[in-house]
Order: structure tokens, then C-alpha cells, then sequence
């Protein structure tokens, strides 16, 4: 497993570590509620994610995913409360057959599916929990394989430079990441179609046609990841593959993204609710599940809160920001997330014809970095004041390119000049990463070489975002985090505990809930976490 | 020689009736143009990207840039003299009409002519997410310093809100016997807002609904034109303030009232 | 599947009997078009702007911008779908041949070949005095790392420097019994290159000193083709390193001493 | 006279100010140097802008001005040497005609132009001072209309926006520098047709063909100041007019700058010598009699050091930029100019793929402020390094106009990016104002909130920066700068004593040497440095 760590320049905000170790309380706090919380559900996309973990692949006649009508069936039992593996497990153990193979025979009704008899419980749990420990085994390749391509190629130096591509057909997208790989970019992230956050299902197999992204499939995955080794091998340098843990599947997509060795994912529910409108008990508890995945699996997730100042002014808001950076390191940490695997958001967003606004951003952006030190943190490029003027956009976007470099972060998304026109042309993000890698190259030890002015515009900005997102995070913990998103506390957006999608997904959990895939998550983060203290 | 003077009178030769790109002196028709071809850069593909320009229309096309992307790919940047012109004296465009009244004059058409307020629905419609478009219009808060369409007395605001399918549109336009119906499309990659938009006017005509509802449309890729030609009685695009919205809103309610279509 | 596999084996759709432009989708035509127009901004000129599009062969053309620049001029930035396309496998280009020899393979042809250095005489010319290009190629220090004409044995090189006037370069090629001539041009505007470069070549014919000398310009708007048709023996154009040009000098001389013209 | 002080800010560089002093007067001792070769010589242009001065205008039936064909007769009677005024004076006064018609009659053959007998010598000085005294009457109105135009309109905020206009066409030029105005230019300078520098004549009249930029003629300089000024009114802010006062006419530019109301004129003899092959005896000495107009017209002057960049490496040749700006400084101030009008220049050339070459360009931006703070400077755009990448360029520029702003610029050039490939289009200094205009007010106070580590990157580059200039300046005072001209000391460019264009229109001053516009000038100086003092 290979670590983000950059070397961390001296503070020069001057931050007062109380308030910040307050914030941290505060936070901590929030997340020990929603971690309870989850801990006693599971979801129609857990148990799905469960029998991905177990080996199930593919789909039926009509391409539904064998997982969703295995699920379905526990569903329409009333047994989702009880856990899929058991009752899975018991049907593999009685018919010999694969687990694809038995999920099939399951739907087509030549295999019944009921929980094991109380005598036959010991020997389904051996099942289920080999079955899972298969998946583990694939995961953990799939960690060694990152491992050995990284010493063996290297990533480049910080920030890792991350583009996206969204041309809606995976064939065309793999030629437009290996053009951007050769371009410099470190990250590929392939935008998933528009609705498809939406769907409680994870379509199926190789896919041309998509809206604004192209579909998360796990054939995409394989395809895109095979093409970015080759791109790896052909630029010198180990080039991550990036996708959603978002939306419905949640848990399904960070495990395909586990297994298919993907290395970074958008993952945060709080995006989910606000801008899917995606039922927040369901997500928040798909959340826990797909973050202990990610934990497991070496992946970096990158969560969404940079998102709320596309709905917020980012100058008044900014805090809003910083405080949901806050919730989420810390829910994270809960999951078994190391600080390394946090690329917590945050993004440039103020109007560029604001006085002074780049010395705010530099504030926020360095405030980051010292806030969260150990994180690699993921800055968003100005997108809600790109304009058609392409040529503008270009400037907005070295702004952003130097405030990155200056304040050190970790994951930089590159801003395109078409940002507010179209998903980019291949051309458009060749432009960025040049721009990108001329400023890093041009200011490279800038940060190194500039300080603040004690108590002048800079640092005093970054006191008072810090003092606001005490206070938010204060309410947030007196009303939950749940009354807090009722209440419209971040991005301007009021969701409720029962409104939004997917809510009947959502199963308290009976008893006897169990699942093998937690406890091979267990071990797998154990690991992880003994690597990292050698 | 004042700002708003046209360029014609200043330099007395622009020709209305021959205008064309302009670069530094008048009729030298420079254009700027950039593209990506799908073959890789080098002396044939240097003159591909040349005879493109020409049949473009670009007369000594120079490329000041060509870069090879790798994996089969160049890109151009080329300059050339357009030979193009077109008659401006000629043009006759579809408009919506410049604002003309003011907030308290929409809410006093509305009350005069209406003596009720007028029931409008709004829904960024489809698995488009983008709600800060037609929030701008609708909410309070308003955009570019003006209040939104709730403010007014004259309206009553309905917001369904995002990802809003046609089916659930439509029976709120129903159930709410809406007056006007906003939609948002901002998402229009592959013309995805096409086909949602042009739907929800076969439905709308299906149900006989058509001539009961003023049919609004807008985004950043939307124009007046487009939305006509879609079934739509008005579309705004990119930067629309809401009194602009208002003002439509009101005075065609008025006007079809008073001579029905 | 590698860097330099063309995109037509990738993608397997790419015909290279069509060729146009390429977006995000093969086929999908994209342009990125920008251009004033001496006409302020409004719903006219946004029609003849768009119009302008059309004509250039873009489908349906996309206005992103749209600025009034004042005092009647406008500013459009237009993306569009380009409808035509090139047949590459019909594309034959006059190019030069890419380098073969080495500095030490040069000086050794130009010592066996020649028995003497050649005479290169070098010129900035008319009113042009950028002088950093044809140094490059001439000086010492020479470009992008490679050794300049004067750090060869095989070359004797005056550098006349800047501004001169044809007539003095002429009758410096007279005088020094030039083997070669390379002129650089820099400044283009209206063209005034392509007039003060063919008045030499007019100069030297008249003076029946044509088949004497190899006739070579440079600068970053000249390309090759331009340079033949204006009578040069030669063009070389921006990025030009000098081993390029010592190779081309080295191997005509010897081409033209074994086969006379 | 308005004046352009801007706060300086609190040095950052830790400089050495012994270091700065001994520049100072190894610069003092050059410039002496410089003034007591020129003091003894005229030039025909001297003797043509004493005319002009003297109220001489317009061309002969073949457009060749009255002014060439008269010092001409003067110079053909072997007379140079004496200076033209008087003859020209006792013409006048014999004939009691206008100057101009004077002239004409002179070149016609219908007056000779013959010195005065000893005894009406003294008529023909008060005649002679009568006429060169009407000359600075215009120029004196000038000066008010200027200052009265400021004082109602103002001129905006620092540092001042500048963009050329090079169409050919004057007419053309006018309508864009109208569009620059209202798109936030401060100063519009029209770039000269590119022969012009090497013709001994001004041309005469309206011109709508040039080559690379427009003549500059005292027609076009009336028609571009009327459009500026119906332009200040219509954004309710004065814009200046810039030209040259350079090359072979030098001295009568800058008298067509003095009595047209220009503001600004770039004017330095070294970038003739290096770059045009002008001779250095003939433009030294023409540069003093420039200055001291300029000075008397309260002219910003610009100069030309920026250029050296464009042949020497930027890095490595740092020093000579610096150098240079202490030798301009010195002449400039002994021709009494004061240092609110030196518009010292200096640029930002390196290539912006070396590593931290932001940091340096910072180091010598900011080190030019400190050690110039009274004066504007004259920031110059990267141009060498730019490409036909248009896109690229947008962004070299960014960094430019955030050095500029971050260190405090005063006069600053837009970088255009179609800087590798033509004169500006009209868009494309509307797209540049439009980024500088952006950068400035996003970073207003940048330079406020910023301090460089001590002893780091940028510290340490200034310092060496200052030391090699030091030595160079000495090495200069050792050879004169006649000397270092000719070893190559500036821009890798070496150029002879009796090199170069123009000598032949040189002349040692005869001991009854002689011309009224001296005295005029004195005394406008006196008054300018009398309303400085107030
Ligand atoms: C903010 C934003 C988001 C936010 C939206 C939050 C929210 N609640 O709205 C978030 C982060 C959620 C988001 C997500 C996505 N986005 Co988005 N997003 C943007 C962004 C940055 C700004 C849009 C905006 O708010 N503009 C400001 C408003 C005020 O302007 P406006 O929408 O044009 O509205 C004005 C007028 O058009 C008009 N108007 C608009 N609607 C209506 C309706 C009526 C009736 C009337 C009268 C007028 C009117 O009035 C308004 C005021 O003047 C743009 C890029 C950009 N800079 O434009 C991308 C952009 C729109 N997004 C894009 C995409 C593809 C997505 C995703 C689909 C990507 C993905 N696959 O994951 C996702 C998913 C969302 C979805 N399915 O819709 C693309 C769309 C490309 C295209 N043309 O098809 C863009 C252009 C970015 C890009 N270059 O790829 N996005
Ligand atoms: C440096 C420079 C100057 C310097 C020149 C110093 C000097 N001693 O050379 C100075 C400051 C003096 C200058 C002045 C002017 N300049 Co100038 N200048 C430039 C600049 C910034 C860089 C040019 C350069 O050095 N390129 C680097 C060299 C290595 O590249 P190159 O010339 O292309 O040469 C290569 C090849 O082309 C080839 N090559 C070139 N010549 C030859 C010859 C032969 C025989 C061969 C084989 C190969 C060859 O090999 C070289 C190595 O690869 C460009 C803008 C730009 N970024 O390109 C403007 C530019 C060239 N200048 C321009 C102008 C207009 C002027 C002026 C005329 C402006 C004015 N009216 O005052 C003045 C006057 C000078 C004049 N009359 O020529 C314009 C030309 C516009 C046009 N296309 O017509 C440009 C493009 C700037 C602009 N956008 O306006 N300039
Ligand atoms: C955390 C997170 N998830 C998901 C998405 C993408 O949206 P969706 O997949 O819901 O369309 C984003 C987009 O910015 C995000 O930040
Ligand atoms: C001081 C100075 N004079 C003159 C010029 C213009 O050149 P010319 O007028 O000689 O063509 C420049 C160009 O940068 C300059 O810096």
C-alpha cells in the first residue's frame, strides 16, 4: 500500500489548536450518533454489496443483476432484516454450486432460498464466511498489485493532478485517459451518467452510452483500470483510476471498486442527500458499510462538501465547508479510515471579481492544510463562476492552480475552460494539465517562501472561518446531524428524516443480523493498520 | 464618436449588408478556430487540419499550434480570413419583447386582470439535479439583485424541486390547475433536455391541457427559439433575471386572455 | 493499445477517408470558433454571428459568448459541430527530408565532397530586426541544444545581422562567393515578408547568380512550401534547429555538384 | 501635473542599501559621463525639434517636412555646428512671416536661411527666443489640460493598464483604442510602423498604412489624443496616449509629444544602440536634449531595458536589466526628469517551464519596486516565451498580472495572447484587460498580506541579482559606457562608437553654439520642480 504524504510546510496561520481540538469534539460527537445509527440497519444495497463480497457476478436474461433479484426475493420474504448471506450461503452449501451460478438458479426458481435450519446455521456461517474471504483474497491482490506498481513506476510529485472523463462510451473514455495520462494527469476519474446515483441497481457489463458520464459498471471498471496500466506502463508513472461510492449502490460500488482495484472514490452521503435527494437514514448507513470497504481496500475517498458552494455563496459559507470536513474525517476515522485516505473537499468558489477574493482563498485553502494535515485533501477548480468565455476560464483556472501549489495540496482537480459549456473535449484537459504542471513547476517552493502577515486579511479570515464552523458544528451536535440537514445547515438545502429516495431500502436490523463481510472488513482494516505502523 | 455609436459610422465602411469577422482592420474577416482531429500530428495531418480550415471557409489558414496528444490524437490552432459575410439588414429575429413593466406593475396587472394570483410550477425536470437555475427565478431571494417569482403577490409559487419526471409534473399541473408551468434543463449533453422537454408537451397535449398553461422553459443552452420550436410558449436562457420572467408571465396571461388563441 | 498505436486501431472507427473533428465522440465534429464583429452585440448579430457559423459548415452552432466590445464592435465565441472532413490517405506533402547525418557525418560529407567549407552568408532582412532566429541557427551557441553553422568545420558563416537592405546582402553574396543564403523574416504583417523575399529572389536571378547559390528562409510564419513557391530552395519555420538546416545546406551542395540542375 | 505616487509598500527583500548606493553612483558617474559628451554636440534632429519648437510645421510639395529640408540647407552650408535657430530666427524676422511659412519660403528659394550679421544677433535671439517661448506656451497648455483633465476625471486605480494599438491605420486605431477605454485601458500606446525608428524624418500627415504599428506623426498624434479624450469622457477617466520618442527623430518626438499632449513616450537611446543599430554618439546625444522636453512636459518616459530579455536569458542576464535602470535613472535625472516620470522597464521573460521561476520573477519585480520607489516602472509581459498556444498564453499572462499586482507595479503592459503571432486583434486586449482587471481586484491586497522568509528562495535571488549588478555598473563606470556598449556588456549585443545609422547628422557644437528652446526648457523644468515642491 503506498501512503499520500506530502511534506508539510510550517503553519502560518497562526490557528488557535484549542478551537480546532473543540471542532474535532464536537464532530467526534456527530459521528459517534450517526455511527450508532447505522450500526443497527442495513440496507437492500448492503446486502447486495455483501453477495458481491461473496462472489456473485452478473446478471439475468434482462440484464438485472443477479444480486438485485437474489436481494429482492429476501425482500419480498420480509427478511431483509435479517441478512441475505445466511440464507445465500445455505443455497451454495446445498446445491455446490458457484455463487453466480447459485444466484442464478435461485432467480430462475430451480433453488430455494431460505436461512439455513438452527443445526445447519454453524456450517452456512463456514460457507458464507469462505465465500467472503474469496473476495478478500481478490482484495487483497488488488492492494498488492497497487502496491508494486507504485514502488515499481512511482505517481509523480503532489499535488496529484486528477482529471475526468465523461464522454458516456468506456471505449472512448480509455482512449481519452491514456491521452490524459501521457498529459500528466495522476488520477483518471470516470463521471458516472447523470441519473445514475438514482438507480438501486449497478448496471451490467460494457456500456457506450451514457449522459453526461458514462455508466459505473464493473466491466467498466476492469476496462478502464486495464487501460490505465497500460497507459501506467507507457508514461513511467502508476495513473489512478477514480469512481463514484455514491448514490443508491453505494456499498456495491466500493466494493466493485475493492475488487477491481480502483484506487480512489467519491464517497460522502452527505452529497447524496442534498444534491441527489437521496433518503438520508439510507445513505448514511450505506455510508458506514462502503467507508469500512474503502478502509479494507486501500482506496482514498474523496467526499463531497466542496459541492455546497455550488447552492452558497462562498465567501458566506465558507465555514459550512470546514465544519463538514470536520463530521466527515471523523466518521471516516470511525470506519477504520487512516488520515491518508482522506481527500476531504474543499474547493475555490468565490466570485472572481471580488476583491481580495484570492487572498481568501489562499486563507481557506491553506487553513485545510493545516486543519487536516495528514490528509491529502481534494481541491475543486472554480466551477460555478466558469462562463462560456473560455479564455477567462483559463485564468480563473491558474488562480486555482497557484493557490494549490502555494498552500500544498494533495489531490488537485483540474479546472477546465469549458467548465460551464460541456463535459471536456480531449483537447480541454490537455490544456489543463499543462497549465496545471507549468504553475507547479513555476511556483514550486512558494509555499516554502511566503508567510502571512500576523493578524492581517489572510489570517484573520481563516480565525473566522474556524470560529464559525465551531459554532455550526456546536448546533450540529445539539440538534444531530440529522436535524441539522432538516434544518438547512449546509448548502442552503433542506432535506427530511423520511423524504428523498430509498427509504424502503432500509431494514432495522433484527437479532440474529449477521453478515461475514464485516468480519473479513475487520481483518482486512487490521491489516492495513498494521502496515502502516511499520 | 460615442460608446453606443456603431463601428459603421465611425469608420464609415462597414457594409451591413457584407459583415464579417474583424481582427484589426476592417474586412480582413480573422478568425480564430481550434479543433482536435483523430490522427496523430505530422505533415499530413498538419495539412488536413489546413484543408479543413479552408472548406470552413478560411483563406490562407495559418496553425500556430500543433500538438501530437499521443494515442492517435493532434490539436490545432489555426487563424484565417474568413470569407463569409452576411447581411445584417436581412436579419429578422424571434424576441421576447424587452421588460417593460416593474414589480409593482406585474402585481398590479395581475390583480386588475386576473383578481387572483397566478398559479405557477416549477421543476428542474428528469435526473437533472441543477436546482440553481430555476431557484434563481423562483425563490425570494431572486438573482442579479432582483426578487424571485414567491416575492411577487401576483404569483403562487409551487417548486417541485429536482429530478422531477414528466408523469409527476403533470399531475401537479393538474391537481394545482397551474396557470404556467417553469422548466429547467441544464444538463443537454447527447440533447438529453430535447427529448424530455418535447415529451412533456406530448403529454401536456395529451391530457388537453395545452391551451390551459402557459409552457415556460429554461437554462443555459435554451433560447426562444429552441423552445418554440419544441411546442413551448417561451424560453429563457443563460443570465435571465426573474422580472424578465415576471413580466413575460403576466402580459401573455393578460393578452390571451383577452383574445384567446 | 500504445502511445504512439493511432487512434484509428483504438477506437477502430476512425476512417481515414473522412477525417474531421473530434470532441469527446468520434464523429462529433466539434469546433471551438471566436471572432469580433464590427457590429454592436445583440439579437441581429448574435443571428449573424451564428449565421457566420453556419456558413463555416458548423451544424447546430452554440454561442458561449457574446460581449459587447463598445463603440459598435462585438466579440463571439462559438462551439459547432463541423460538417466536413478530409481524405488523409489522398494527403502528399513537398516536405524535407528529416535529418540523416550527425555534425561529425556533415562535416566529414562537406570535407569529402567539397574539399573546402562552404560560404554561408546570413541575413536579417529589409526592415526586420529580430535577429534571435537566423543567431540561433548561425551563432555558436546555436538552439535547443544543438551546435550553431559556426561551430562547424564545414562552414564558413558571415552573419550580416539585421535590417539589411537586399542590395547589401547581394552584393555581400557576390563579393564572399556565397554558397548559401539564409535569410530570416519575422515580421509578417500585411505581409511585407513574402515581397521583401521574392524581390531577392528577382534580384539574384537578374544577376544570373541563381544556380550559383542555395537560396534558404526562415522565420516562424515561413514554411516550406511558401519558401518553393516564392523561388527559395528552401523554407524552415519555428522550431527550425540548426543541425536541420547544416543537413539540408550539406546534403543539396553535394546532391547538386554530383547532379546539376 | 498630476503624479504618479502609489503607496509603497513595506520592503520585503531585506536589501542592502550601501549596495543600492554604490550602484547609485557608479550609475551617477556613467550618466556624467554620458551628459558631458552629449552637452557638447547637436544632431540634425536637435536642430529640427528646435525648429519645430519654434513653430515649424508641415511638408514641402513632397510631404518631406519643412524642418528636414531647412536644417538640410543648414547642414549643406557646413553650418550644422552653430545650430539653426538663429539663421532660421533672422529668416523670420527679415521676412515677417509665420514660421511655417518661413520654412516654406527658405525651401522654395524665396528666403535665404544665412546667420545674422554680429550686429542684429541680438534681434535674432529675441526673435528666436519669442518663438521657442510661443512653443512652450503650447506645451504649458498642455500640461493644464492634462492635469485638469485628472483632476476631474481621475485615472484610475495602480497599476495603470496599458495595451498598444498597432493597426496601421490611425483611423482603425482610434475606434480600437476606444474599445480598449471603455474595456479598462489606462494608457493606449501606438506602436510604430516597423521602419520608422530608422527614418530620418517624421513623417507628415494622417496615415492608414503602416507596417507592425502605425507612423507616428503629429497629425496622428492630434487624431489619437482627440479620440482619447472623447474616450475619457465617455468612461469618465483620463487615458493617456504613449508613443516613442526613439530612433533617428528622437528629440523632434518628443517635441510632437510636448506640444500634442501625449503622456507617456517610451524613450531610450540604449535600446536604438543595441536594437535598431543606431549610432551611440548620434542617439546618446539626442537623448538628453528628449529628456530634458519630456521633463519639461511633464512626460512619463519609458524605457527600453525589458528588451535585453528578449535576446539574454532572462535568468542569467537579471542583472543587466537592473543595471541598466541605474545608468536610465541617472541620465534621466540629470536632464530633470523627476522620479515620478521614469517609467523604468524591466520585464518578465523567464521560461516559465524552470522550475520556481515565479518565485524569481516575484525576486526581481519586487526588488525593482524597492530600490525605485518613487517611480512607477514599467512592467513588461512575458513575450519571448510565449507560443502560438493561445491558451498557454492566457495563462503566462496570469502570472504576469499577479507579480504585477503582488509587488506593486506602476505602469503595466498587457501580455496579449496572440503575443507569438500578431499585433493585437480587438478582442484580444479586451480579453487581456478583462484577466488583468480580474487578477488586480482578486488580489488587491495580496501585497500587503505577503512577506518572504528571510534568507529564502526569493531573498537570496534578489540580493545576488543587486551584487551582479553592482559589478557590472562598476565595470561600466571603468570602460564608459561607450566602451561597455561596444564589449557586448548589454543584451549579448555589441555595437561600435562609429557604428550604426546616424552618425553623419552629429556635430560638435561650435563655441557660439546657440538655440533658445536650452533656455525654454530650463525654465518650464524650474516650474514643474517648483509645482513638484508645493
Ligand atoms: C452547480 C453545478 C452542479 C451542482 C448542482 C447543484 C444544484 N442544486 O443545482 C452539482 C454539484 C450537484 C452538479 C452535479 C452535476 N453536474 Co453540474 N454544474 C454545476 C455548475 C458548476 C453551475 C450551474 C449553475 O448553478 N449555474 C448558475 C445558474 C444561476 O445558472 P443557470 O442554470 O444557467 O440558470 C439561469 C438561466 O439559465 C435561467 N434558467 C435556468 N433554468 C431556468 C428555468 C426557467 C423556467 C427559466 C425561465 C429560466 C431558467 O435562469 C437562471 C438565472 O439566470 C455547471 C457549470 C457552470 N459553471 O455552468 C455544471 C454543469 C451544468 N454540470 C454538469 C454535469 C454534467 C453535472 C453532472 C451530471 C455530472 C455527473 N455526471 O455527475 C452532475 C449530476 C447532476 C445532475 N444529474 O443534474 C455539466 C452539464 C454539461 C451539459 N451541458 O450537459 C456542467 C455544464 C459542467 C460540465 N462542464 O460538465 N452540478
Ligand atoms: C524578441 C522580439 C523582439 C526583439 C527582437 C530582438 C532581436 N534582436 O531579435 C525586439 C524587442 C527588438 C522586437 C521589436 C519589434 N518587434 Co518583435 N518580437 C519579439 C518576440 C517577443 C520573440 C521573437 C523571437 O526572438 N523568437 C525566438 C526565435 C528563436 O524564434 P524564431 O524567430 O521563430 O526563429 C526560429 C525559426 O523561425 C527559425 N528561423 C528564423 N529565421 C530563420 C532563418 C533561416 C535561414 C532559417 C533556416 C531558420 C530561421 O529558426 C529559429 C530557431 O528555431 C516576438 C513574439 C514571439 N513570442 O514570438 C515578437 C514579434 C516577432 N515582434 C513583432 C513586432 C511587430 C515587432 C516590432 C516591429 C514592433 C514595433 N512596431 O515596434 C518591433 C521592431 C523590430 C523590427 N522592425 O523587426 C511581432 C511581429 C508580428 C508579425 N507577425 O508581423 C511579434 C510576433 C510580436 C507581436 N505579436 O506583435 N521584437
Ligand atoms: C461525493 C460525490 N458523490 C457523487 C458525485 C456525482 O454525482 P452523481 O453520481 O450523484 O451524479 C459527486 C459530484 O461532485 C460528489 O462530490
Ligand atoms: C525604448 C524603446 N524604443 C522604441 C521601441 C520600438 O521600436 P522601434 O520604434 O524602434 O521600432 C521599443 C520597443 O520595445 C522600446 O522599448
Amino acid at each position: 500500500m503506498s501512503f499520500l504524504t506530502e511534506r508539510l510546510m510550517e503553519p502560518k496561520l497562526d490557528l488557535d489548536p484549542d478551537i480546532i481540538a473543540r471542532c474535532r469534539d464536537a464532530a467526534g460527537a456527530i459521528s459517534a450518533d450517526v455511527q450508532r445509527f447505522a450500526a443497527g440497519r442495513t440496507s437492500v444495497s448492503i446486502e447486495r454489496a455483501v453477495l458481491r463480497w461473496m462472489g456473485v457476478e452478473g446478471g439475468d436474461a434482462d440484464c438485472i443483476p443477479l444480486v438485485n433479484r437474489v436481494v429482492d426475493l429476501q425482500v419480498k420474504s420480509g427478511l431483509l432484516s435479517h441478512g441475505v448471506s445466511l440464507a445465500f450461503a445455505e443455497a451454495v452449501r446445498n446445491s455446490g454450486l458457484s455463487p453466480s451460478d447459485a444466484a442464478m438458479a435461485i432467480v430462475e426458481g430451480r433453488l430455494a432460498l431460505v436461512g439455513p435450519d438452527p443445526d445447519a446455521m454453524e456450517a452456512a456461517r463456514v460457507v458464507a464466511r469462505l465465500l467472503a474471504s474469496q473476495g478478500a483474497e481478490r482484495v487483497r491482490r488488488a492492494v498488492r498489485t497497487r502496491s508494486r506498481f507504485i514502488e515499481r513506476l512511482g505517481e509523480g510529485s503532489r499535488p496529484l493532478l486528477y482529471v475526468i472523463v465523461a464522454s458516456g462510451n468506456i471505449l472512448e473514455d480509455t482512449v481519452q485517459a491514456k491521452v490524459c495520462a501521457q498529459a500528466g494527469a495522476q488520477i483518471v476519474a470516470v463521471i458516472r451518467s447523470t441519473a445514475q446515483s438514482l438507480l438501486d441497481y449497478v448496471p451490467e457489463g460494457a456500456t457506450t452510452e451514457g449522459f453526461g458520464g458514462t455508466y459505473a459498471t464493473q466491466a467498466n471498471f476492469r476496462i478502464m483500470r486495464t487501460a490505465l496500466d497500460e497507459a501506467s506502463e507507457d508514461v513511467g508513472r502508476y495513473v489512478r483510476l477514480c469512481n463514484y461510492a455514491s448514490g443508491l449502490c453505494m456499498p456495491e460500488m466500493a466494493t466493485l471498486g475493492a475488487l477491481e482495484r480502483l484506487d480512489v472514490m467519491l464517497n460522502d452521503a452527505l452529497y447524496g442527500i442534498l444534491f441527489r435527494d437521496i433518503n438520508m437514514q439510507r445513505t448514511l448507513t450505506d455510508q458506514v458499510f462502503s467507508r469500512r470497504v474503502s478502509a479494507a481496500a486501500g482506496l482514498i475517498i474523496n467526499t463531497g462538501e466542496d459541492n455546497y458552494l455550488t447552492t452558497s455563496d462562498a465567501f458566506e459559507a465558507a465555514h459550512t465547508v470546514l465544519a463538514s470536513e470536520f463530521i466527515n474525517e471523523q466518521i471516516a476515522l470511525c470506519c477504520g479510515l487512516k488520515p491518508h485516505q482522506l481527500g476531504l473537499g474543499h474547493a475555490m468558489q468565490m466570485n472572481p471579481f471580488r476583491e481580495d477574493m484570492f487572498l481568501y482563498e489562499v486563507a481557506q485553502a491553506q487553513m485545510a492544510r493545516e486543519i487536516f494535515p495528514d490528509s491529502p485533501l481534494k481541491y475543486m477548480p472554480p466551477t460555478k463562476h466558469m462562463t462560456g468565455d473560455i479564455f477567462r476560464g483559463q485564468v480563473q483556472d491558474a488562480l486555482f492552480n497557484l493557490v494549490s501549489v502555494m498552500t500544498g495540496q494533495g489531490i488537485h482537480l483540474l479546472g477546465m475552460m469549458t467548465e460551464a459549456m460541456h463535459t471536456p473535449h480531449i483537447h480541454d484537459r490537455v490544456l489543463a494539465l499543462e497549465s496545471a504542471r507549468m504553475i507547479s513547476t513555476a511556483a514550486r517552493h512558494l509555499g516554502d517562501e511566503v508567510r502571512f502577515v500576523p493578524g492581517g486579511r489572510v489570517q484573520t479570515r481563516a480565525r473566522d472561518v474556524l470560529a464559525r464552523a465551531l459554532t455550526l458544528l456546536q448546533q450540529v451536535r445539539d440538534e444531530g446531524l440529522f436535524g441539522a440537514l432538516a434544518s438547512g445547515r449546509f448548502a442552503d438545502i433542506k432535506r427530511s428524516m423520511d423524504g428523498g429516495r430509498g427509504l424502503e431500502g432500509v431494514a432495522v436490523k433484527a437479532e440474529d443480523y449477521w453478515n461475514p463481510v464485516d468480519e473479513v472488513l475487520d481483518e482486512l482494516i487490521a491489516e492495513g493498520a498494521k502496515e502502516v505502523a511499520q | 464618436m460615442k460608446r453606443d455609436e456603431p463601428a459603421s459610422r465611425i469608420l464609415s465602411g462597414v457594409d451591413l449588408h457584407k459583415v464579417g469577422p474583424y481582427g484589426d482592420t476592417l474586412g480582413d474577416g480573422l478568425v480564430q478556430v481550434s479543433f482536435s482531429l483523430p490522427v496523430p500530428s505530422g505533415p499530413e495531418s498538419r495539412e488536413a487540419a489546413r484543408r479543413l480550415a479552408v472548406q470552413m471557409g478560411l483563406e490562407e489558414p495559418q496553425i500556430y499550434k500543433e500538438a501530437d496528444l499521443g494515442y492517435g490524437f493532434s490539436f490545432w490552432i489555426i487563424y484565417g480570413k474568413c470569407r463569409h459575410n452576411v447581411d445584417v439588414t436581412r436579419i429578422v429575429v424571434p424576441k421576447l419583447e424587452a421588460v417593460q413593466l416593474s414589480f409593482d406593475e406585474i402585481n398590479d396587472l395581475v390583480a386588475a386582470e386576473a383578481g387572483r394570483r397566478l398559479r405557477i410550477v416549477g421543476a428542474c425536470t428528469g435526473t437533472d439535479a441543477h436546482t440553481v437555475g430555476i431557484d434563481a427565478i423562483l425563490n425570494m431571494k431572486g438573482f442579479a439583485g432582483e426578487y424571485g417569482l414567491e416575492r411577487y403577490p401576483a404569483f403562487e409559487v409551487f417548486n417541485l424541486g429536482s429530478q422531477v419526471s414528466n408523469d409527476i409534473l403533470l399531475q401537479k399541473v393538474r391537481d394545482l390547475k397551474a396557470d404556467a408551468v417553469l422548466v429547467s434543463q441544464v444538463v443537454t449533453q447527447k440533447d438529453v433536455h430535447l427529448g424530455n422537454l418535447a415529451e412533456l408537451v406530448d403529454m401536456i397535449e395529451a391530457e388537453s391541457l395545452r391551451k390551459d398553461v402557459l409552457l415556460v422553459c429554461g437554462g443555459p443552452r435554451i433560447s426562444h427559439e429552441v423552445a418554440l420550436e419544441l411546442g413551448f410558449d417561451a424560453g429563457f436562457g443563460a443570465g435571465t433575471t426573474p422580472r424578465l420572467v415576471a413580466d413575460w408571465i403576466a402580459r401573455e396571461w393578460v393578452r390571451r386572455k383577452v383574445l384567446p388563441a
